[in-house]
């Protein structure tokens, strides 16, 4: 051990040169920290999520960066665990004093993350975790995804408006995102007046569905709303193909991945699902994140990463205009965000609880791809709760 | 297969200390004991010998309670303890040492012993809270172990000493509980004839200090030389009882040794 | 309706048996919780996935992932296992459980996070068969654990090394006093339980057509409880006890309770209800 | 100290608790507990229900959440009677399991949504800070030691020791295993019930998950890793794997592949832990301790 001992001081010095050397070049960088669960049963959706926000990073810096400063984003993985989440964002904070944070992780991390960023007084914006308590946290908390009920009800609407269904079943995941999914398709049946005949509860992780197909072909309902994410939805739809389930399959968010299409294969032919990324969407932004993605990761963009990619589009703006990295004027700019395009569609305004309000596209998977089917902008059933 | 008259030879002078009444064990089928009545006197040396798988570790825990039998019961003091557990039938004074040696391993000789003088404490809520390592205690302890000739030993760990002076430990551990009744279970198998010697001075000294000993050992010359009175099972069959000179001339005994003569 | 329950849940009984009977095997000789067992399962899986290159053939597939992860169940006793029979009983079970999350994030780094499918090809035509019944891909799963266990069953009960295990199983010193090359047999007997693991990962990868890093981890647990129901040790114990878990919980799943008790811990109440009635399960001896 | 490192602190000494409890159990008594979490949850919510629900202040959720994690811990003795080393050990991973779906499934514990809203304890009127926060975790660990201490030096702990080791011996000598196997888990659990109520006014927010199997796991790791059985190897095991995840992570992509490697490694060729009895390393320590001190001292008590 000793010999080594003399090479340590050199070698310290070296690297503080070179730290020193690559900052002086840029202008300062802007700090924005993202939260990822980038190991654990979490590391698919950790990945995407990484992957899109980066890509935002990237294409924000090409085009000028803020006012000529680049982003430079932090990235921590918090396993989708509250303890660890906790343990990220004073890291993020203190050590790496980041301006302003991406919440890229689930709803049990992130609802444990929000008090801390609220009190620290640094803006965050949740991507895609549902959890109705994120925002509740304070004003400097904000979401881009949708919230679990308002998607639910907005399957709801699909459902009994669109498909005309007279009967429907709901197999619900058991975790907070299914069962607030759940409670809004519930809601919105109820206020269309069609009929759920069997509401069953599905561990996360699940992989063998046929017991519960098989009795939802004994009661044949019109269609059966499908709570999960990919994994899950495609073992559902592979299973109730072979069973021969005839109901009409109705996804949501989870179920938007190329990897959905890849597992259920023909199975995923017809599925219908609630989303907030439209691939046939002809806006310039959403078009760019899909193929760029496609480009520099040779793989299909999701969801998940979309709502991310948003979520840092909507602080690199909220910077733009607020021409300052003080996180309080961070927060009043995102809080005037208004009509900001974004992959997911088009961010109108944030309201005073910090919910995003967007229309909620509709997609069909036809040919293997997923297809615009509908979009549901009905404002009763899209506008967030403001307390 | 009548059983003996038992002949009381002591004609009453000394207590009975321990009684078994037609105490029978069976597991799964195999008969190990069957209607074995015996009675150990107050004092006595009383020995229990027998080929291999008579039946004789299977008398040894039903009187310590490891199992209650199947028929029969067991009186200590005159008071019924054929259903207590092996832990209160200890806290009544009576002590055990195991055949296939069981000491603490990761404790050291010292708090092996210790934990046996904690036989006042267990039964009770408050007592249990005491530190156990008191200078009283601590010296009790000591002296089991000069005892038995280990006190140079108590601060080793008890897994780290050899197999005869872990079963002197064992003793020593044994005394501690301040047992009436001291079981041996083949206290000698594998001693050196110096190791078995010791160990029959140990009994008679024990012996001398009051405490009944019952014992189990196939070393006929230890059992000679060390018993008062003698009971021999065979197949968990009670086929004699009686002082040693008796028995080493019962027919029936030396049949069941030395099986049937040509 | 009932029929086709039946089937859901000896399919998945046939799953279970297969994962559990690894570990009953290696509990038999070793005494020891192989929890990495699962993380041999998913490497099957894996191994399917690559292997799938060289061949599509559904048999194929499974013959090189029995075979390598025999061979990796091999190299696990002789290389984690033996030097720990002498420590405490928790210090295998812990590192068992370190070279289970290793190998789950071993899996993550090499081939990623995402879920792989294994598009293998069905000799005869097998998964396109199909009844009101049964479906196809049940049909392969179904007929593939009967062959394994019938397997396992000739070895165990009719070869010099199902007995060579048996006295292992009794006592160490005693086996090794008759001849029997313990070291040996204890080797074999992980090749045959690993390399079962390996099929019944690749069996599960086509069945679902997903192959993941974290597949493992509810068969890890759920095998441990039904390995013990079955009585740990008792081979056939187990691939019955593993069996009446697959279809009570199809049965409990759509029936109300279904609401109450999740369908993974199904295995665990059921384990703490008959344990308190037989601390040996069902089938186990002292 | 930054609130990053007060985090960590906070964190470390209620793993420090809930590792002590467990050795307790584990260590000393020799019962092998595989679900030690779902206690640490029991007593989690405890003191959330108690103080979101019923107003109780964080100086009185904290002992009644100890008494009721310790009636529950009573139960898993009882069981835990009946049962022989490798089928307790695979039935508490059971009652985990089961204790963590109830937490899940019923309204009463605020299901899959979780308790939130659990408020930070208050002194005199003034609600504790963060790092204010650290001092009332940091008695609570000394108390836990001060007992565990206490606990080794009496009767109590020499018996749970016997029956640890031997438990036919210990039942020769008095010790009614069952009953003192059952204190052992009362001990333990009130042990976890307490850093429960800590983690739970901490974090003002829980979820069903946070006490799920994969934190059993590292709870005995700890435990193991540092030495199981002595209390100095649970506080030791606490603090590595307690600071491993944050050490390692830079390696943004390599922590769960470090954590396992580290426990794989450690239990191939150090099973005693790094400072348990008979480690090389405590060998060592001890040696040179030894040295130092007037040879010749009589004995050497239980593992401090």
């Amino acid at each position: 051990m000793r010999s080594s001992g003399r090479w340590v001081p050199l070698v310290a010095v070296i690297l503080l040169v070179g730290l020193l050397g690559t900052t002086a070049l840029g202008a300062e960088p802007i700090k924005v920290g993202l939260h990822a669960p980038l190991t654990g049963f979490a590391a698919a959706d950790g990945l995407s999520v990484r992957q899109s926000v980066e890509l935002a990073v990237k294409q924000v810096n090409d085009a000028g960066g803020i006012n000529g400063r680049p982003i430079q984003l932090v990235v921590y993985d918090d396993r989708a665990d509250a303890k660890e989440a906790v343990a990220v964002a004073y890291k993020l904070i203190e050590q790496d004093k980041v301006v302003a944070v991406v919440g890229g992780s689930y709803s049990a991390p992130m609802r444990a993350v929000a008090p801390i960023y609220q009190q620290a007084g640094i803006p965050m914006v949740a991507g895609f975790a549902v959890h109705p308590d994120i925002t509740r946290a304070g004003d400097f908390v904000f979401r881009c995804g949708m919230l679990g009920p308002i998607e639910g009800a907005a399957a709801g609407e699909v459902a009994g408006n669109v498909l005309k269904a007279k009967t429907a079943c709901q197999m619900t995941m058991d975790n907070d995102f299914g069962r607030a999914l759940a409670e809004g398709f519930r809601k919105r049946a109820g206020e269309l007046g069609f009929k759920i005949l069997w509401e069953s509860l599905y561990p996360l992780g699940e992989q063998d569905f046929t017991p519960y197909i098989t009795k939802l072909k004994q009661l044949n309902p019109d269609v059966v709303f499908t709570s999960g994410y990919y994994n899950e939805a495609a073992q559902f739809c592979k299973q109730a193909k072979d069973l021969g389930l005839k109901a009409q399959i109705l996804g949501e968010e989870g179920f938007d991945s190329p990897k959905f299409i890849e597992i259920a294969g023909k199975a995923s032919e017809g599925v219908i699902i609630v989303t907030n990324l439209n691939r046939d969407d002809t806006r310039p932004v959403a078009k760019a994140f899909i193929e760029d993605y496609r480009r520099l990761y040779k793989m299909e963009p999701d969801m998940v990463g979309a709502s991310n990619f948003d979520a840092l589009l909507v602080i690199a703006d909220a910077l733009r205009r607020a021409g300052s990295t003080d996180p309080r004027a961070i927060r009043d700019a995102i809080a005037a965000t208004k009509d900001l395009q974004g992959a997911t569609g088009v961010i109108r305004r944030f309201n005073k609880l910090g919910e995003s309000t967007k229309p909620i596209q509709v997609q069909i998977v036809k040919d293997g791809r997923f297809r615009y089917f509908a979009e549901v902008g009905d404002p009763a059933i899209i506008t967030p709760p403001e307390k | 297969m009548g059983h003996d008259v038992e002949i009381d030879l002591d004609r009453g002078h000394r207590a009975v200390l321990l009684e078994m009444r037609r105490v029978s064990k069976q597991f799964h089928g195999v008969r190990a004991l069957q209607d074995v009545t015996l009675s150990v006197r107050q004092g006595q040396v009383f020995g229990i010998v027998g080929p291999n798988g008579a039946g004789k570790t299977t008398l040894f825990n039903i009187v310590c309670g490891v199992y209650p039998p199947t028929g029969g019961s067991v009186f200590f003091q005159s008071r019924d303890i054929t259903r207590l557990g092996s832990a209160r039938t200890a806290r009544m004074g009576i002590a055990r040492t195991f055949q296939i040696v069981r000491s603490f391993p990761r404790m050291t000789v010292l708090d092996n012993v210790l934990v046996g003088c904690g036989h006042r404490v267990y039964g009770t809520l408050s007592g249990l809270v005491g530190t156990y390592n008191r200078q009283s205690v601590r010296d009790k302890a000591m002296d089991l172990l000069k005892l038995v000739g280990l006190d140079h030993a108590a601060g080793t760990l008890a897994g780290k000493l050899p197999i005869g002076l872990q079963r002197r430990m064992e003793v020593a551990r044994a005394l501690a509980l301040d047992p009436r009744l001291l079981l041996l279970d083949e206290p000698c198998a594998g001693l050196t004839f110096g190791e078995s010697e010791d160990l029959v001075g140990l009994v008679q000294r024990v012996r001398d200090g009051g405490v009944t000993v019952m014992i189990v050992e196939h070393n006929m010359g230890v059992v000679m030389s060390l018993c008062d009175e003698i009971a021999v099972l065979d197949f968990g069959v009670k086929i004699a009882q009686g002082p040693p000179l008796q028995i080493s001339s019962n027919p029936r005994v030396i049949e069941a040794y030395l099986g049937k003569e040509a | 309706m009932f029929w086709q329950q039946l089937v859901n849940g000896v399919t998945m009984g046939g799953i279970y048996a297969l994962v559990t009977l690894g570990l009953t095997m290696v509990y038999g000789v070793l005494r020891i919780l192989h929890i990495s067992h699962a993380g041999v399962f998913a490497l099957g899986a894996y191994i399917g996935v690559v292997a799938l290159r060289l061949s599509p053939n559904l048999v194929v597939v499974t013959l090189l992932a029995m075979l390598v992860c025999g061979l990796v169940g091999v190299l696990m006793q002789r290389w984690l296992y033996r030097p720990l029979l002498g420590s405490s009983r928790i210090v295998p079970l812990i590192a068992s459980i370190g070279m289970f999350t290793l190998m789950e994030d071993l899996f993550r780094l090499a081939a990623g996070p995402y879920v792989l499918p294994l598009p293998v090809r069905v000799p005869f035509g097998l998964d396109e068969v199909t009844t009101s019944v049964v479906t196809g891909n049940q049909l392969v799963v179904l007929s593939s654990a009967v062959i394994l266990l019938v397997l396992a069953w000739f070895v165990i009960n009719h070869t010099r090394l199902g007995l060579a295990w048996k006295a292992t199983e009794q006592d160490f010193e005693t086996a090794a006093a008759f001849g029997v090359n313990v070291d040996r047999a204890v080797a074999m007997n992980f090749l045959l339980g690993s390399a079962i693991a390996g099929a019944a990962g690749v069996l599960v990868g086509f069945y679902y057509n997903s192959v993941y890093p974290t597949m493992g981890s509810v068969p890890a647990y759920k095998a441990m409880a039904i390995a013990v129901l079955g009585g740990l040790g008792n081979v056939w114990g187990t691939v019955i006890a593993a069996l009446l878990i697959g279809i009570i919980e199809a049965f409990l799943v759509i029936s109300p309770v279904g609401l109450f008790l999740p369908r993974d811990s199904i295995a665990f109440v059921a384990l703490i209800l008959v344990l308190l009635l037989r601390p040996y399960g069902l089938f186990g001896r002292r | 100290m930054g609130l990053y490192q007060v985090t960590i602190a906070i964190t470390i000494g209620i793993y420090i608790i809930l590792t002590m409890g467990l050795n307790i159990i584990t260590g000393y008594t020799g019962q092998v507990s595989l679900g030690h979490a779902a206690f640490f949850g029991v007593g989690a919510y405890a003191s959330a229900i108690l103080s979101v629900r019923h107003g109780f202040p964080f100086w009185a959720a904290l002992p009644v959440a100890i008494i009721a994690t310790a009636l529950v811990g009573a139960v898993l003795g009882a069981v835990s009677t009946r049962l022989r080393e490798d089928s307790l050990a695979i039935t508490t991973i059971g009652i985990n399991f089961v204790v963590v779906s109830v937490f899940k499934y019923s309204s009463f514990f605020g299901g899959a949504l979780g308790i939130g809203g659990i408020r930070y304890p208050s002194f005199f009127g003034h609600m504790l800070t963060k790092p204010e926060y650290l001092p009332v975790v940091a008695a609570c660990v000394a108390l836990g030691i001060w007992f565990d201490r206490r606990l080794v030096r009496s009767w109590l702990g020499l018996a749970l020791r016997a029956v640890g080791q031997d438990e036919a011996a210990a039942e020769s000598l008095g010790v009614d295993s069952p009953r003192f196997k059952i204190v052992a888990f009362m001990i333990g659990t009130a042990y976890a019930g307490a850093a429960g109520s800590l983690y739970a006014h901490f974090m003002s927010f829980i979820s069903p998950q946070d006490f799920g199997f994969p934190m059993s796991i590292s709870i005995i790791s700890m435990a193991v890793f540092g030495g199981l059985g002595t209390l100095r190897g649970a506080i030791l095991g606490s603090c590595v794997l307690g600071l491993a995840p944050e050490v390692f992570r830079p390696l943004v992509d390599y922590r769960n592949l470090m954590y396992g490697a580290m426990l794989l490694l450690m239990m191939r060729f150090m099973p005693q832990g790094l400072i348990g009895d008979g480690s090389v390393i405590w060998e060592r320590i001890r040696s040179l301790f030894a040295a130092r001190r007037l040879p010749g001292r009589a004995d050497e008590r239980g593992g401090v």
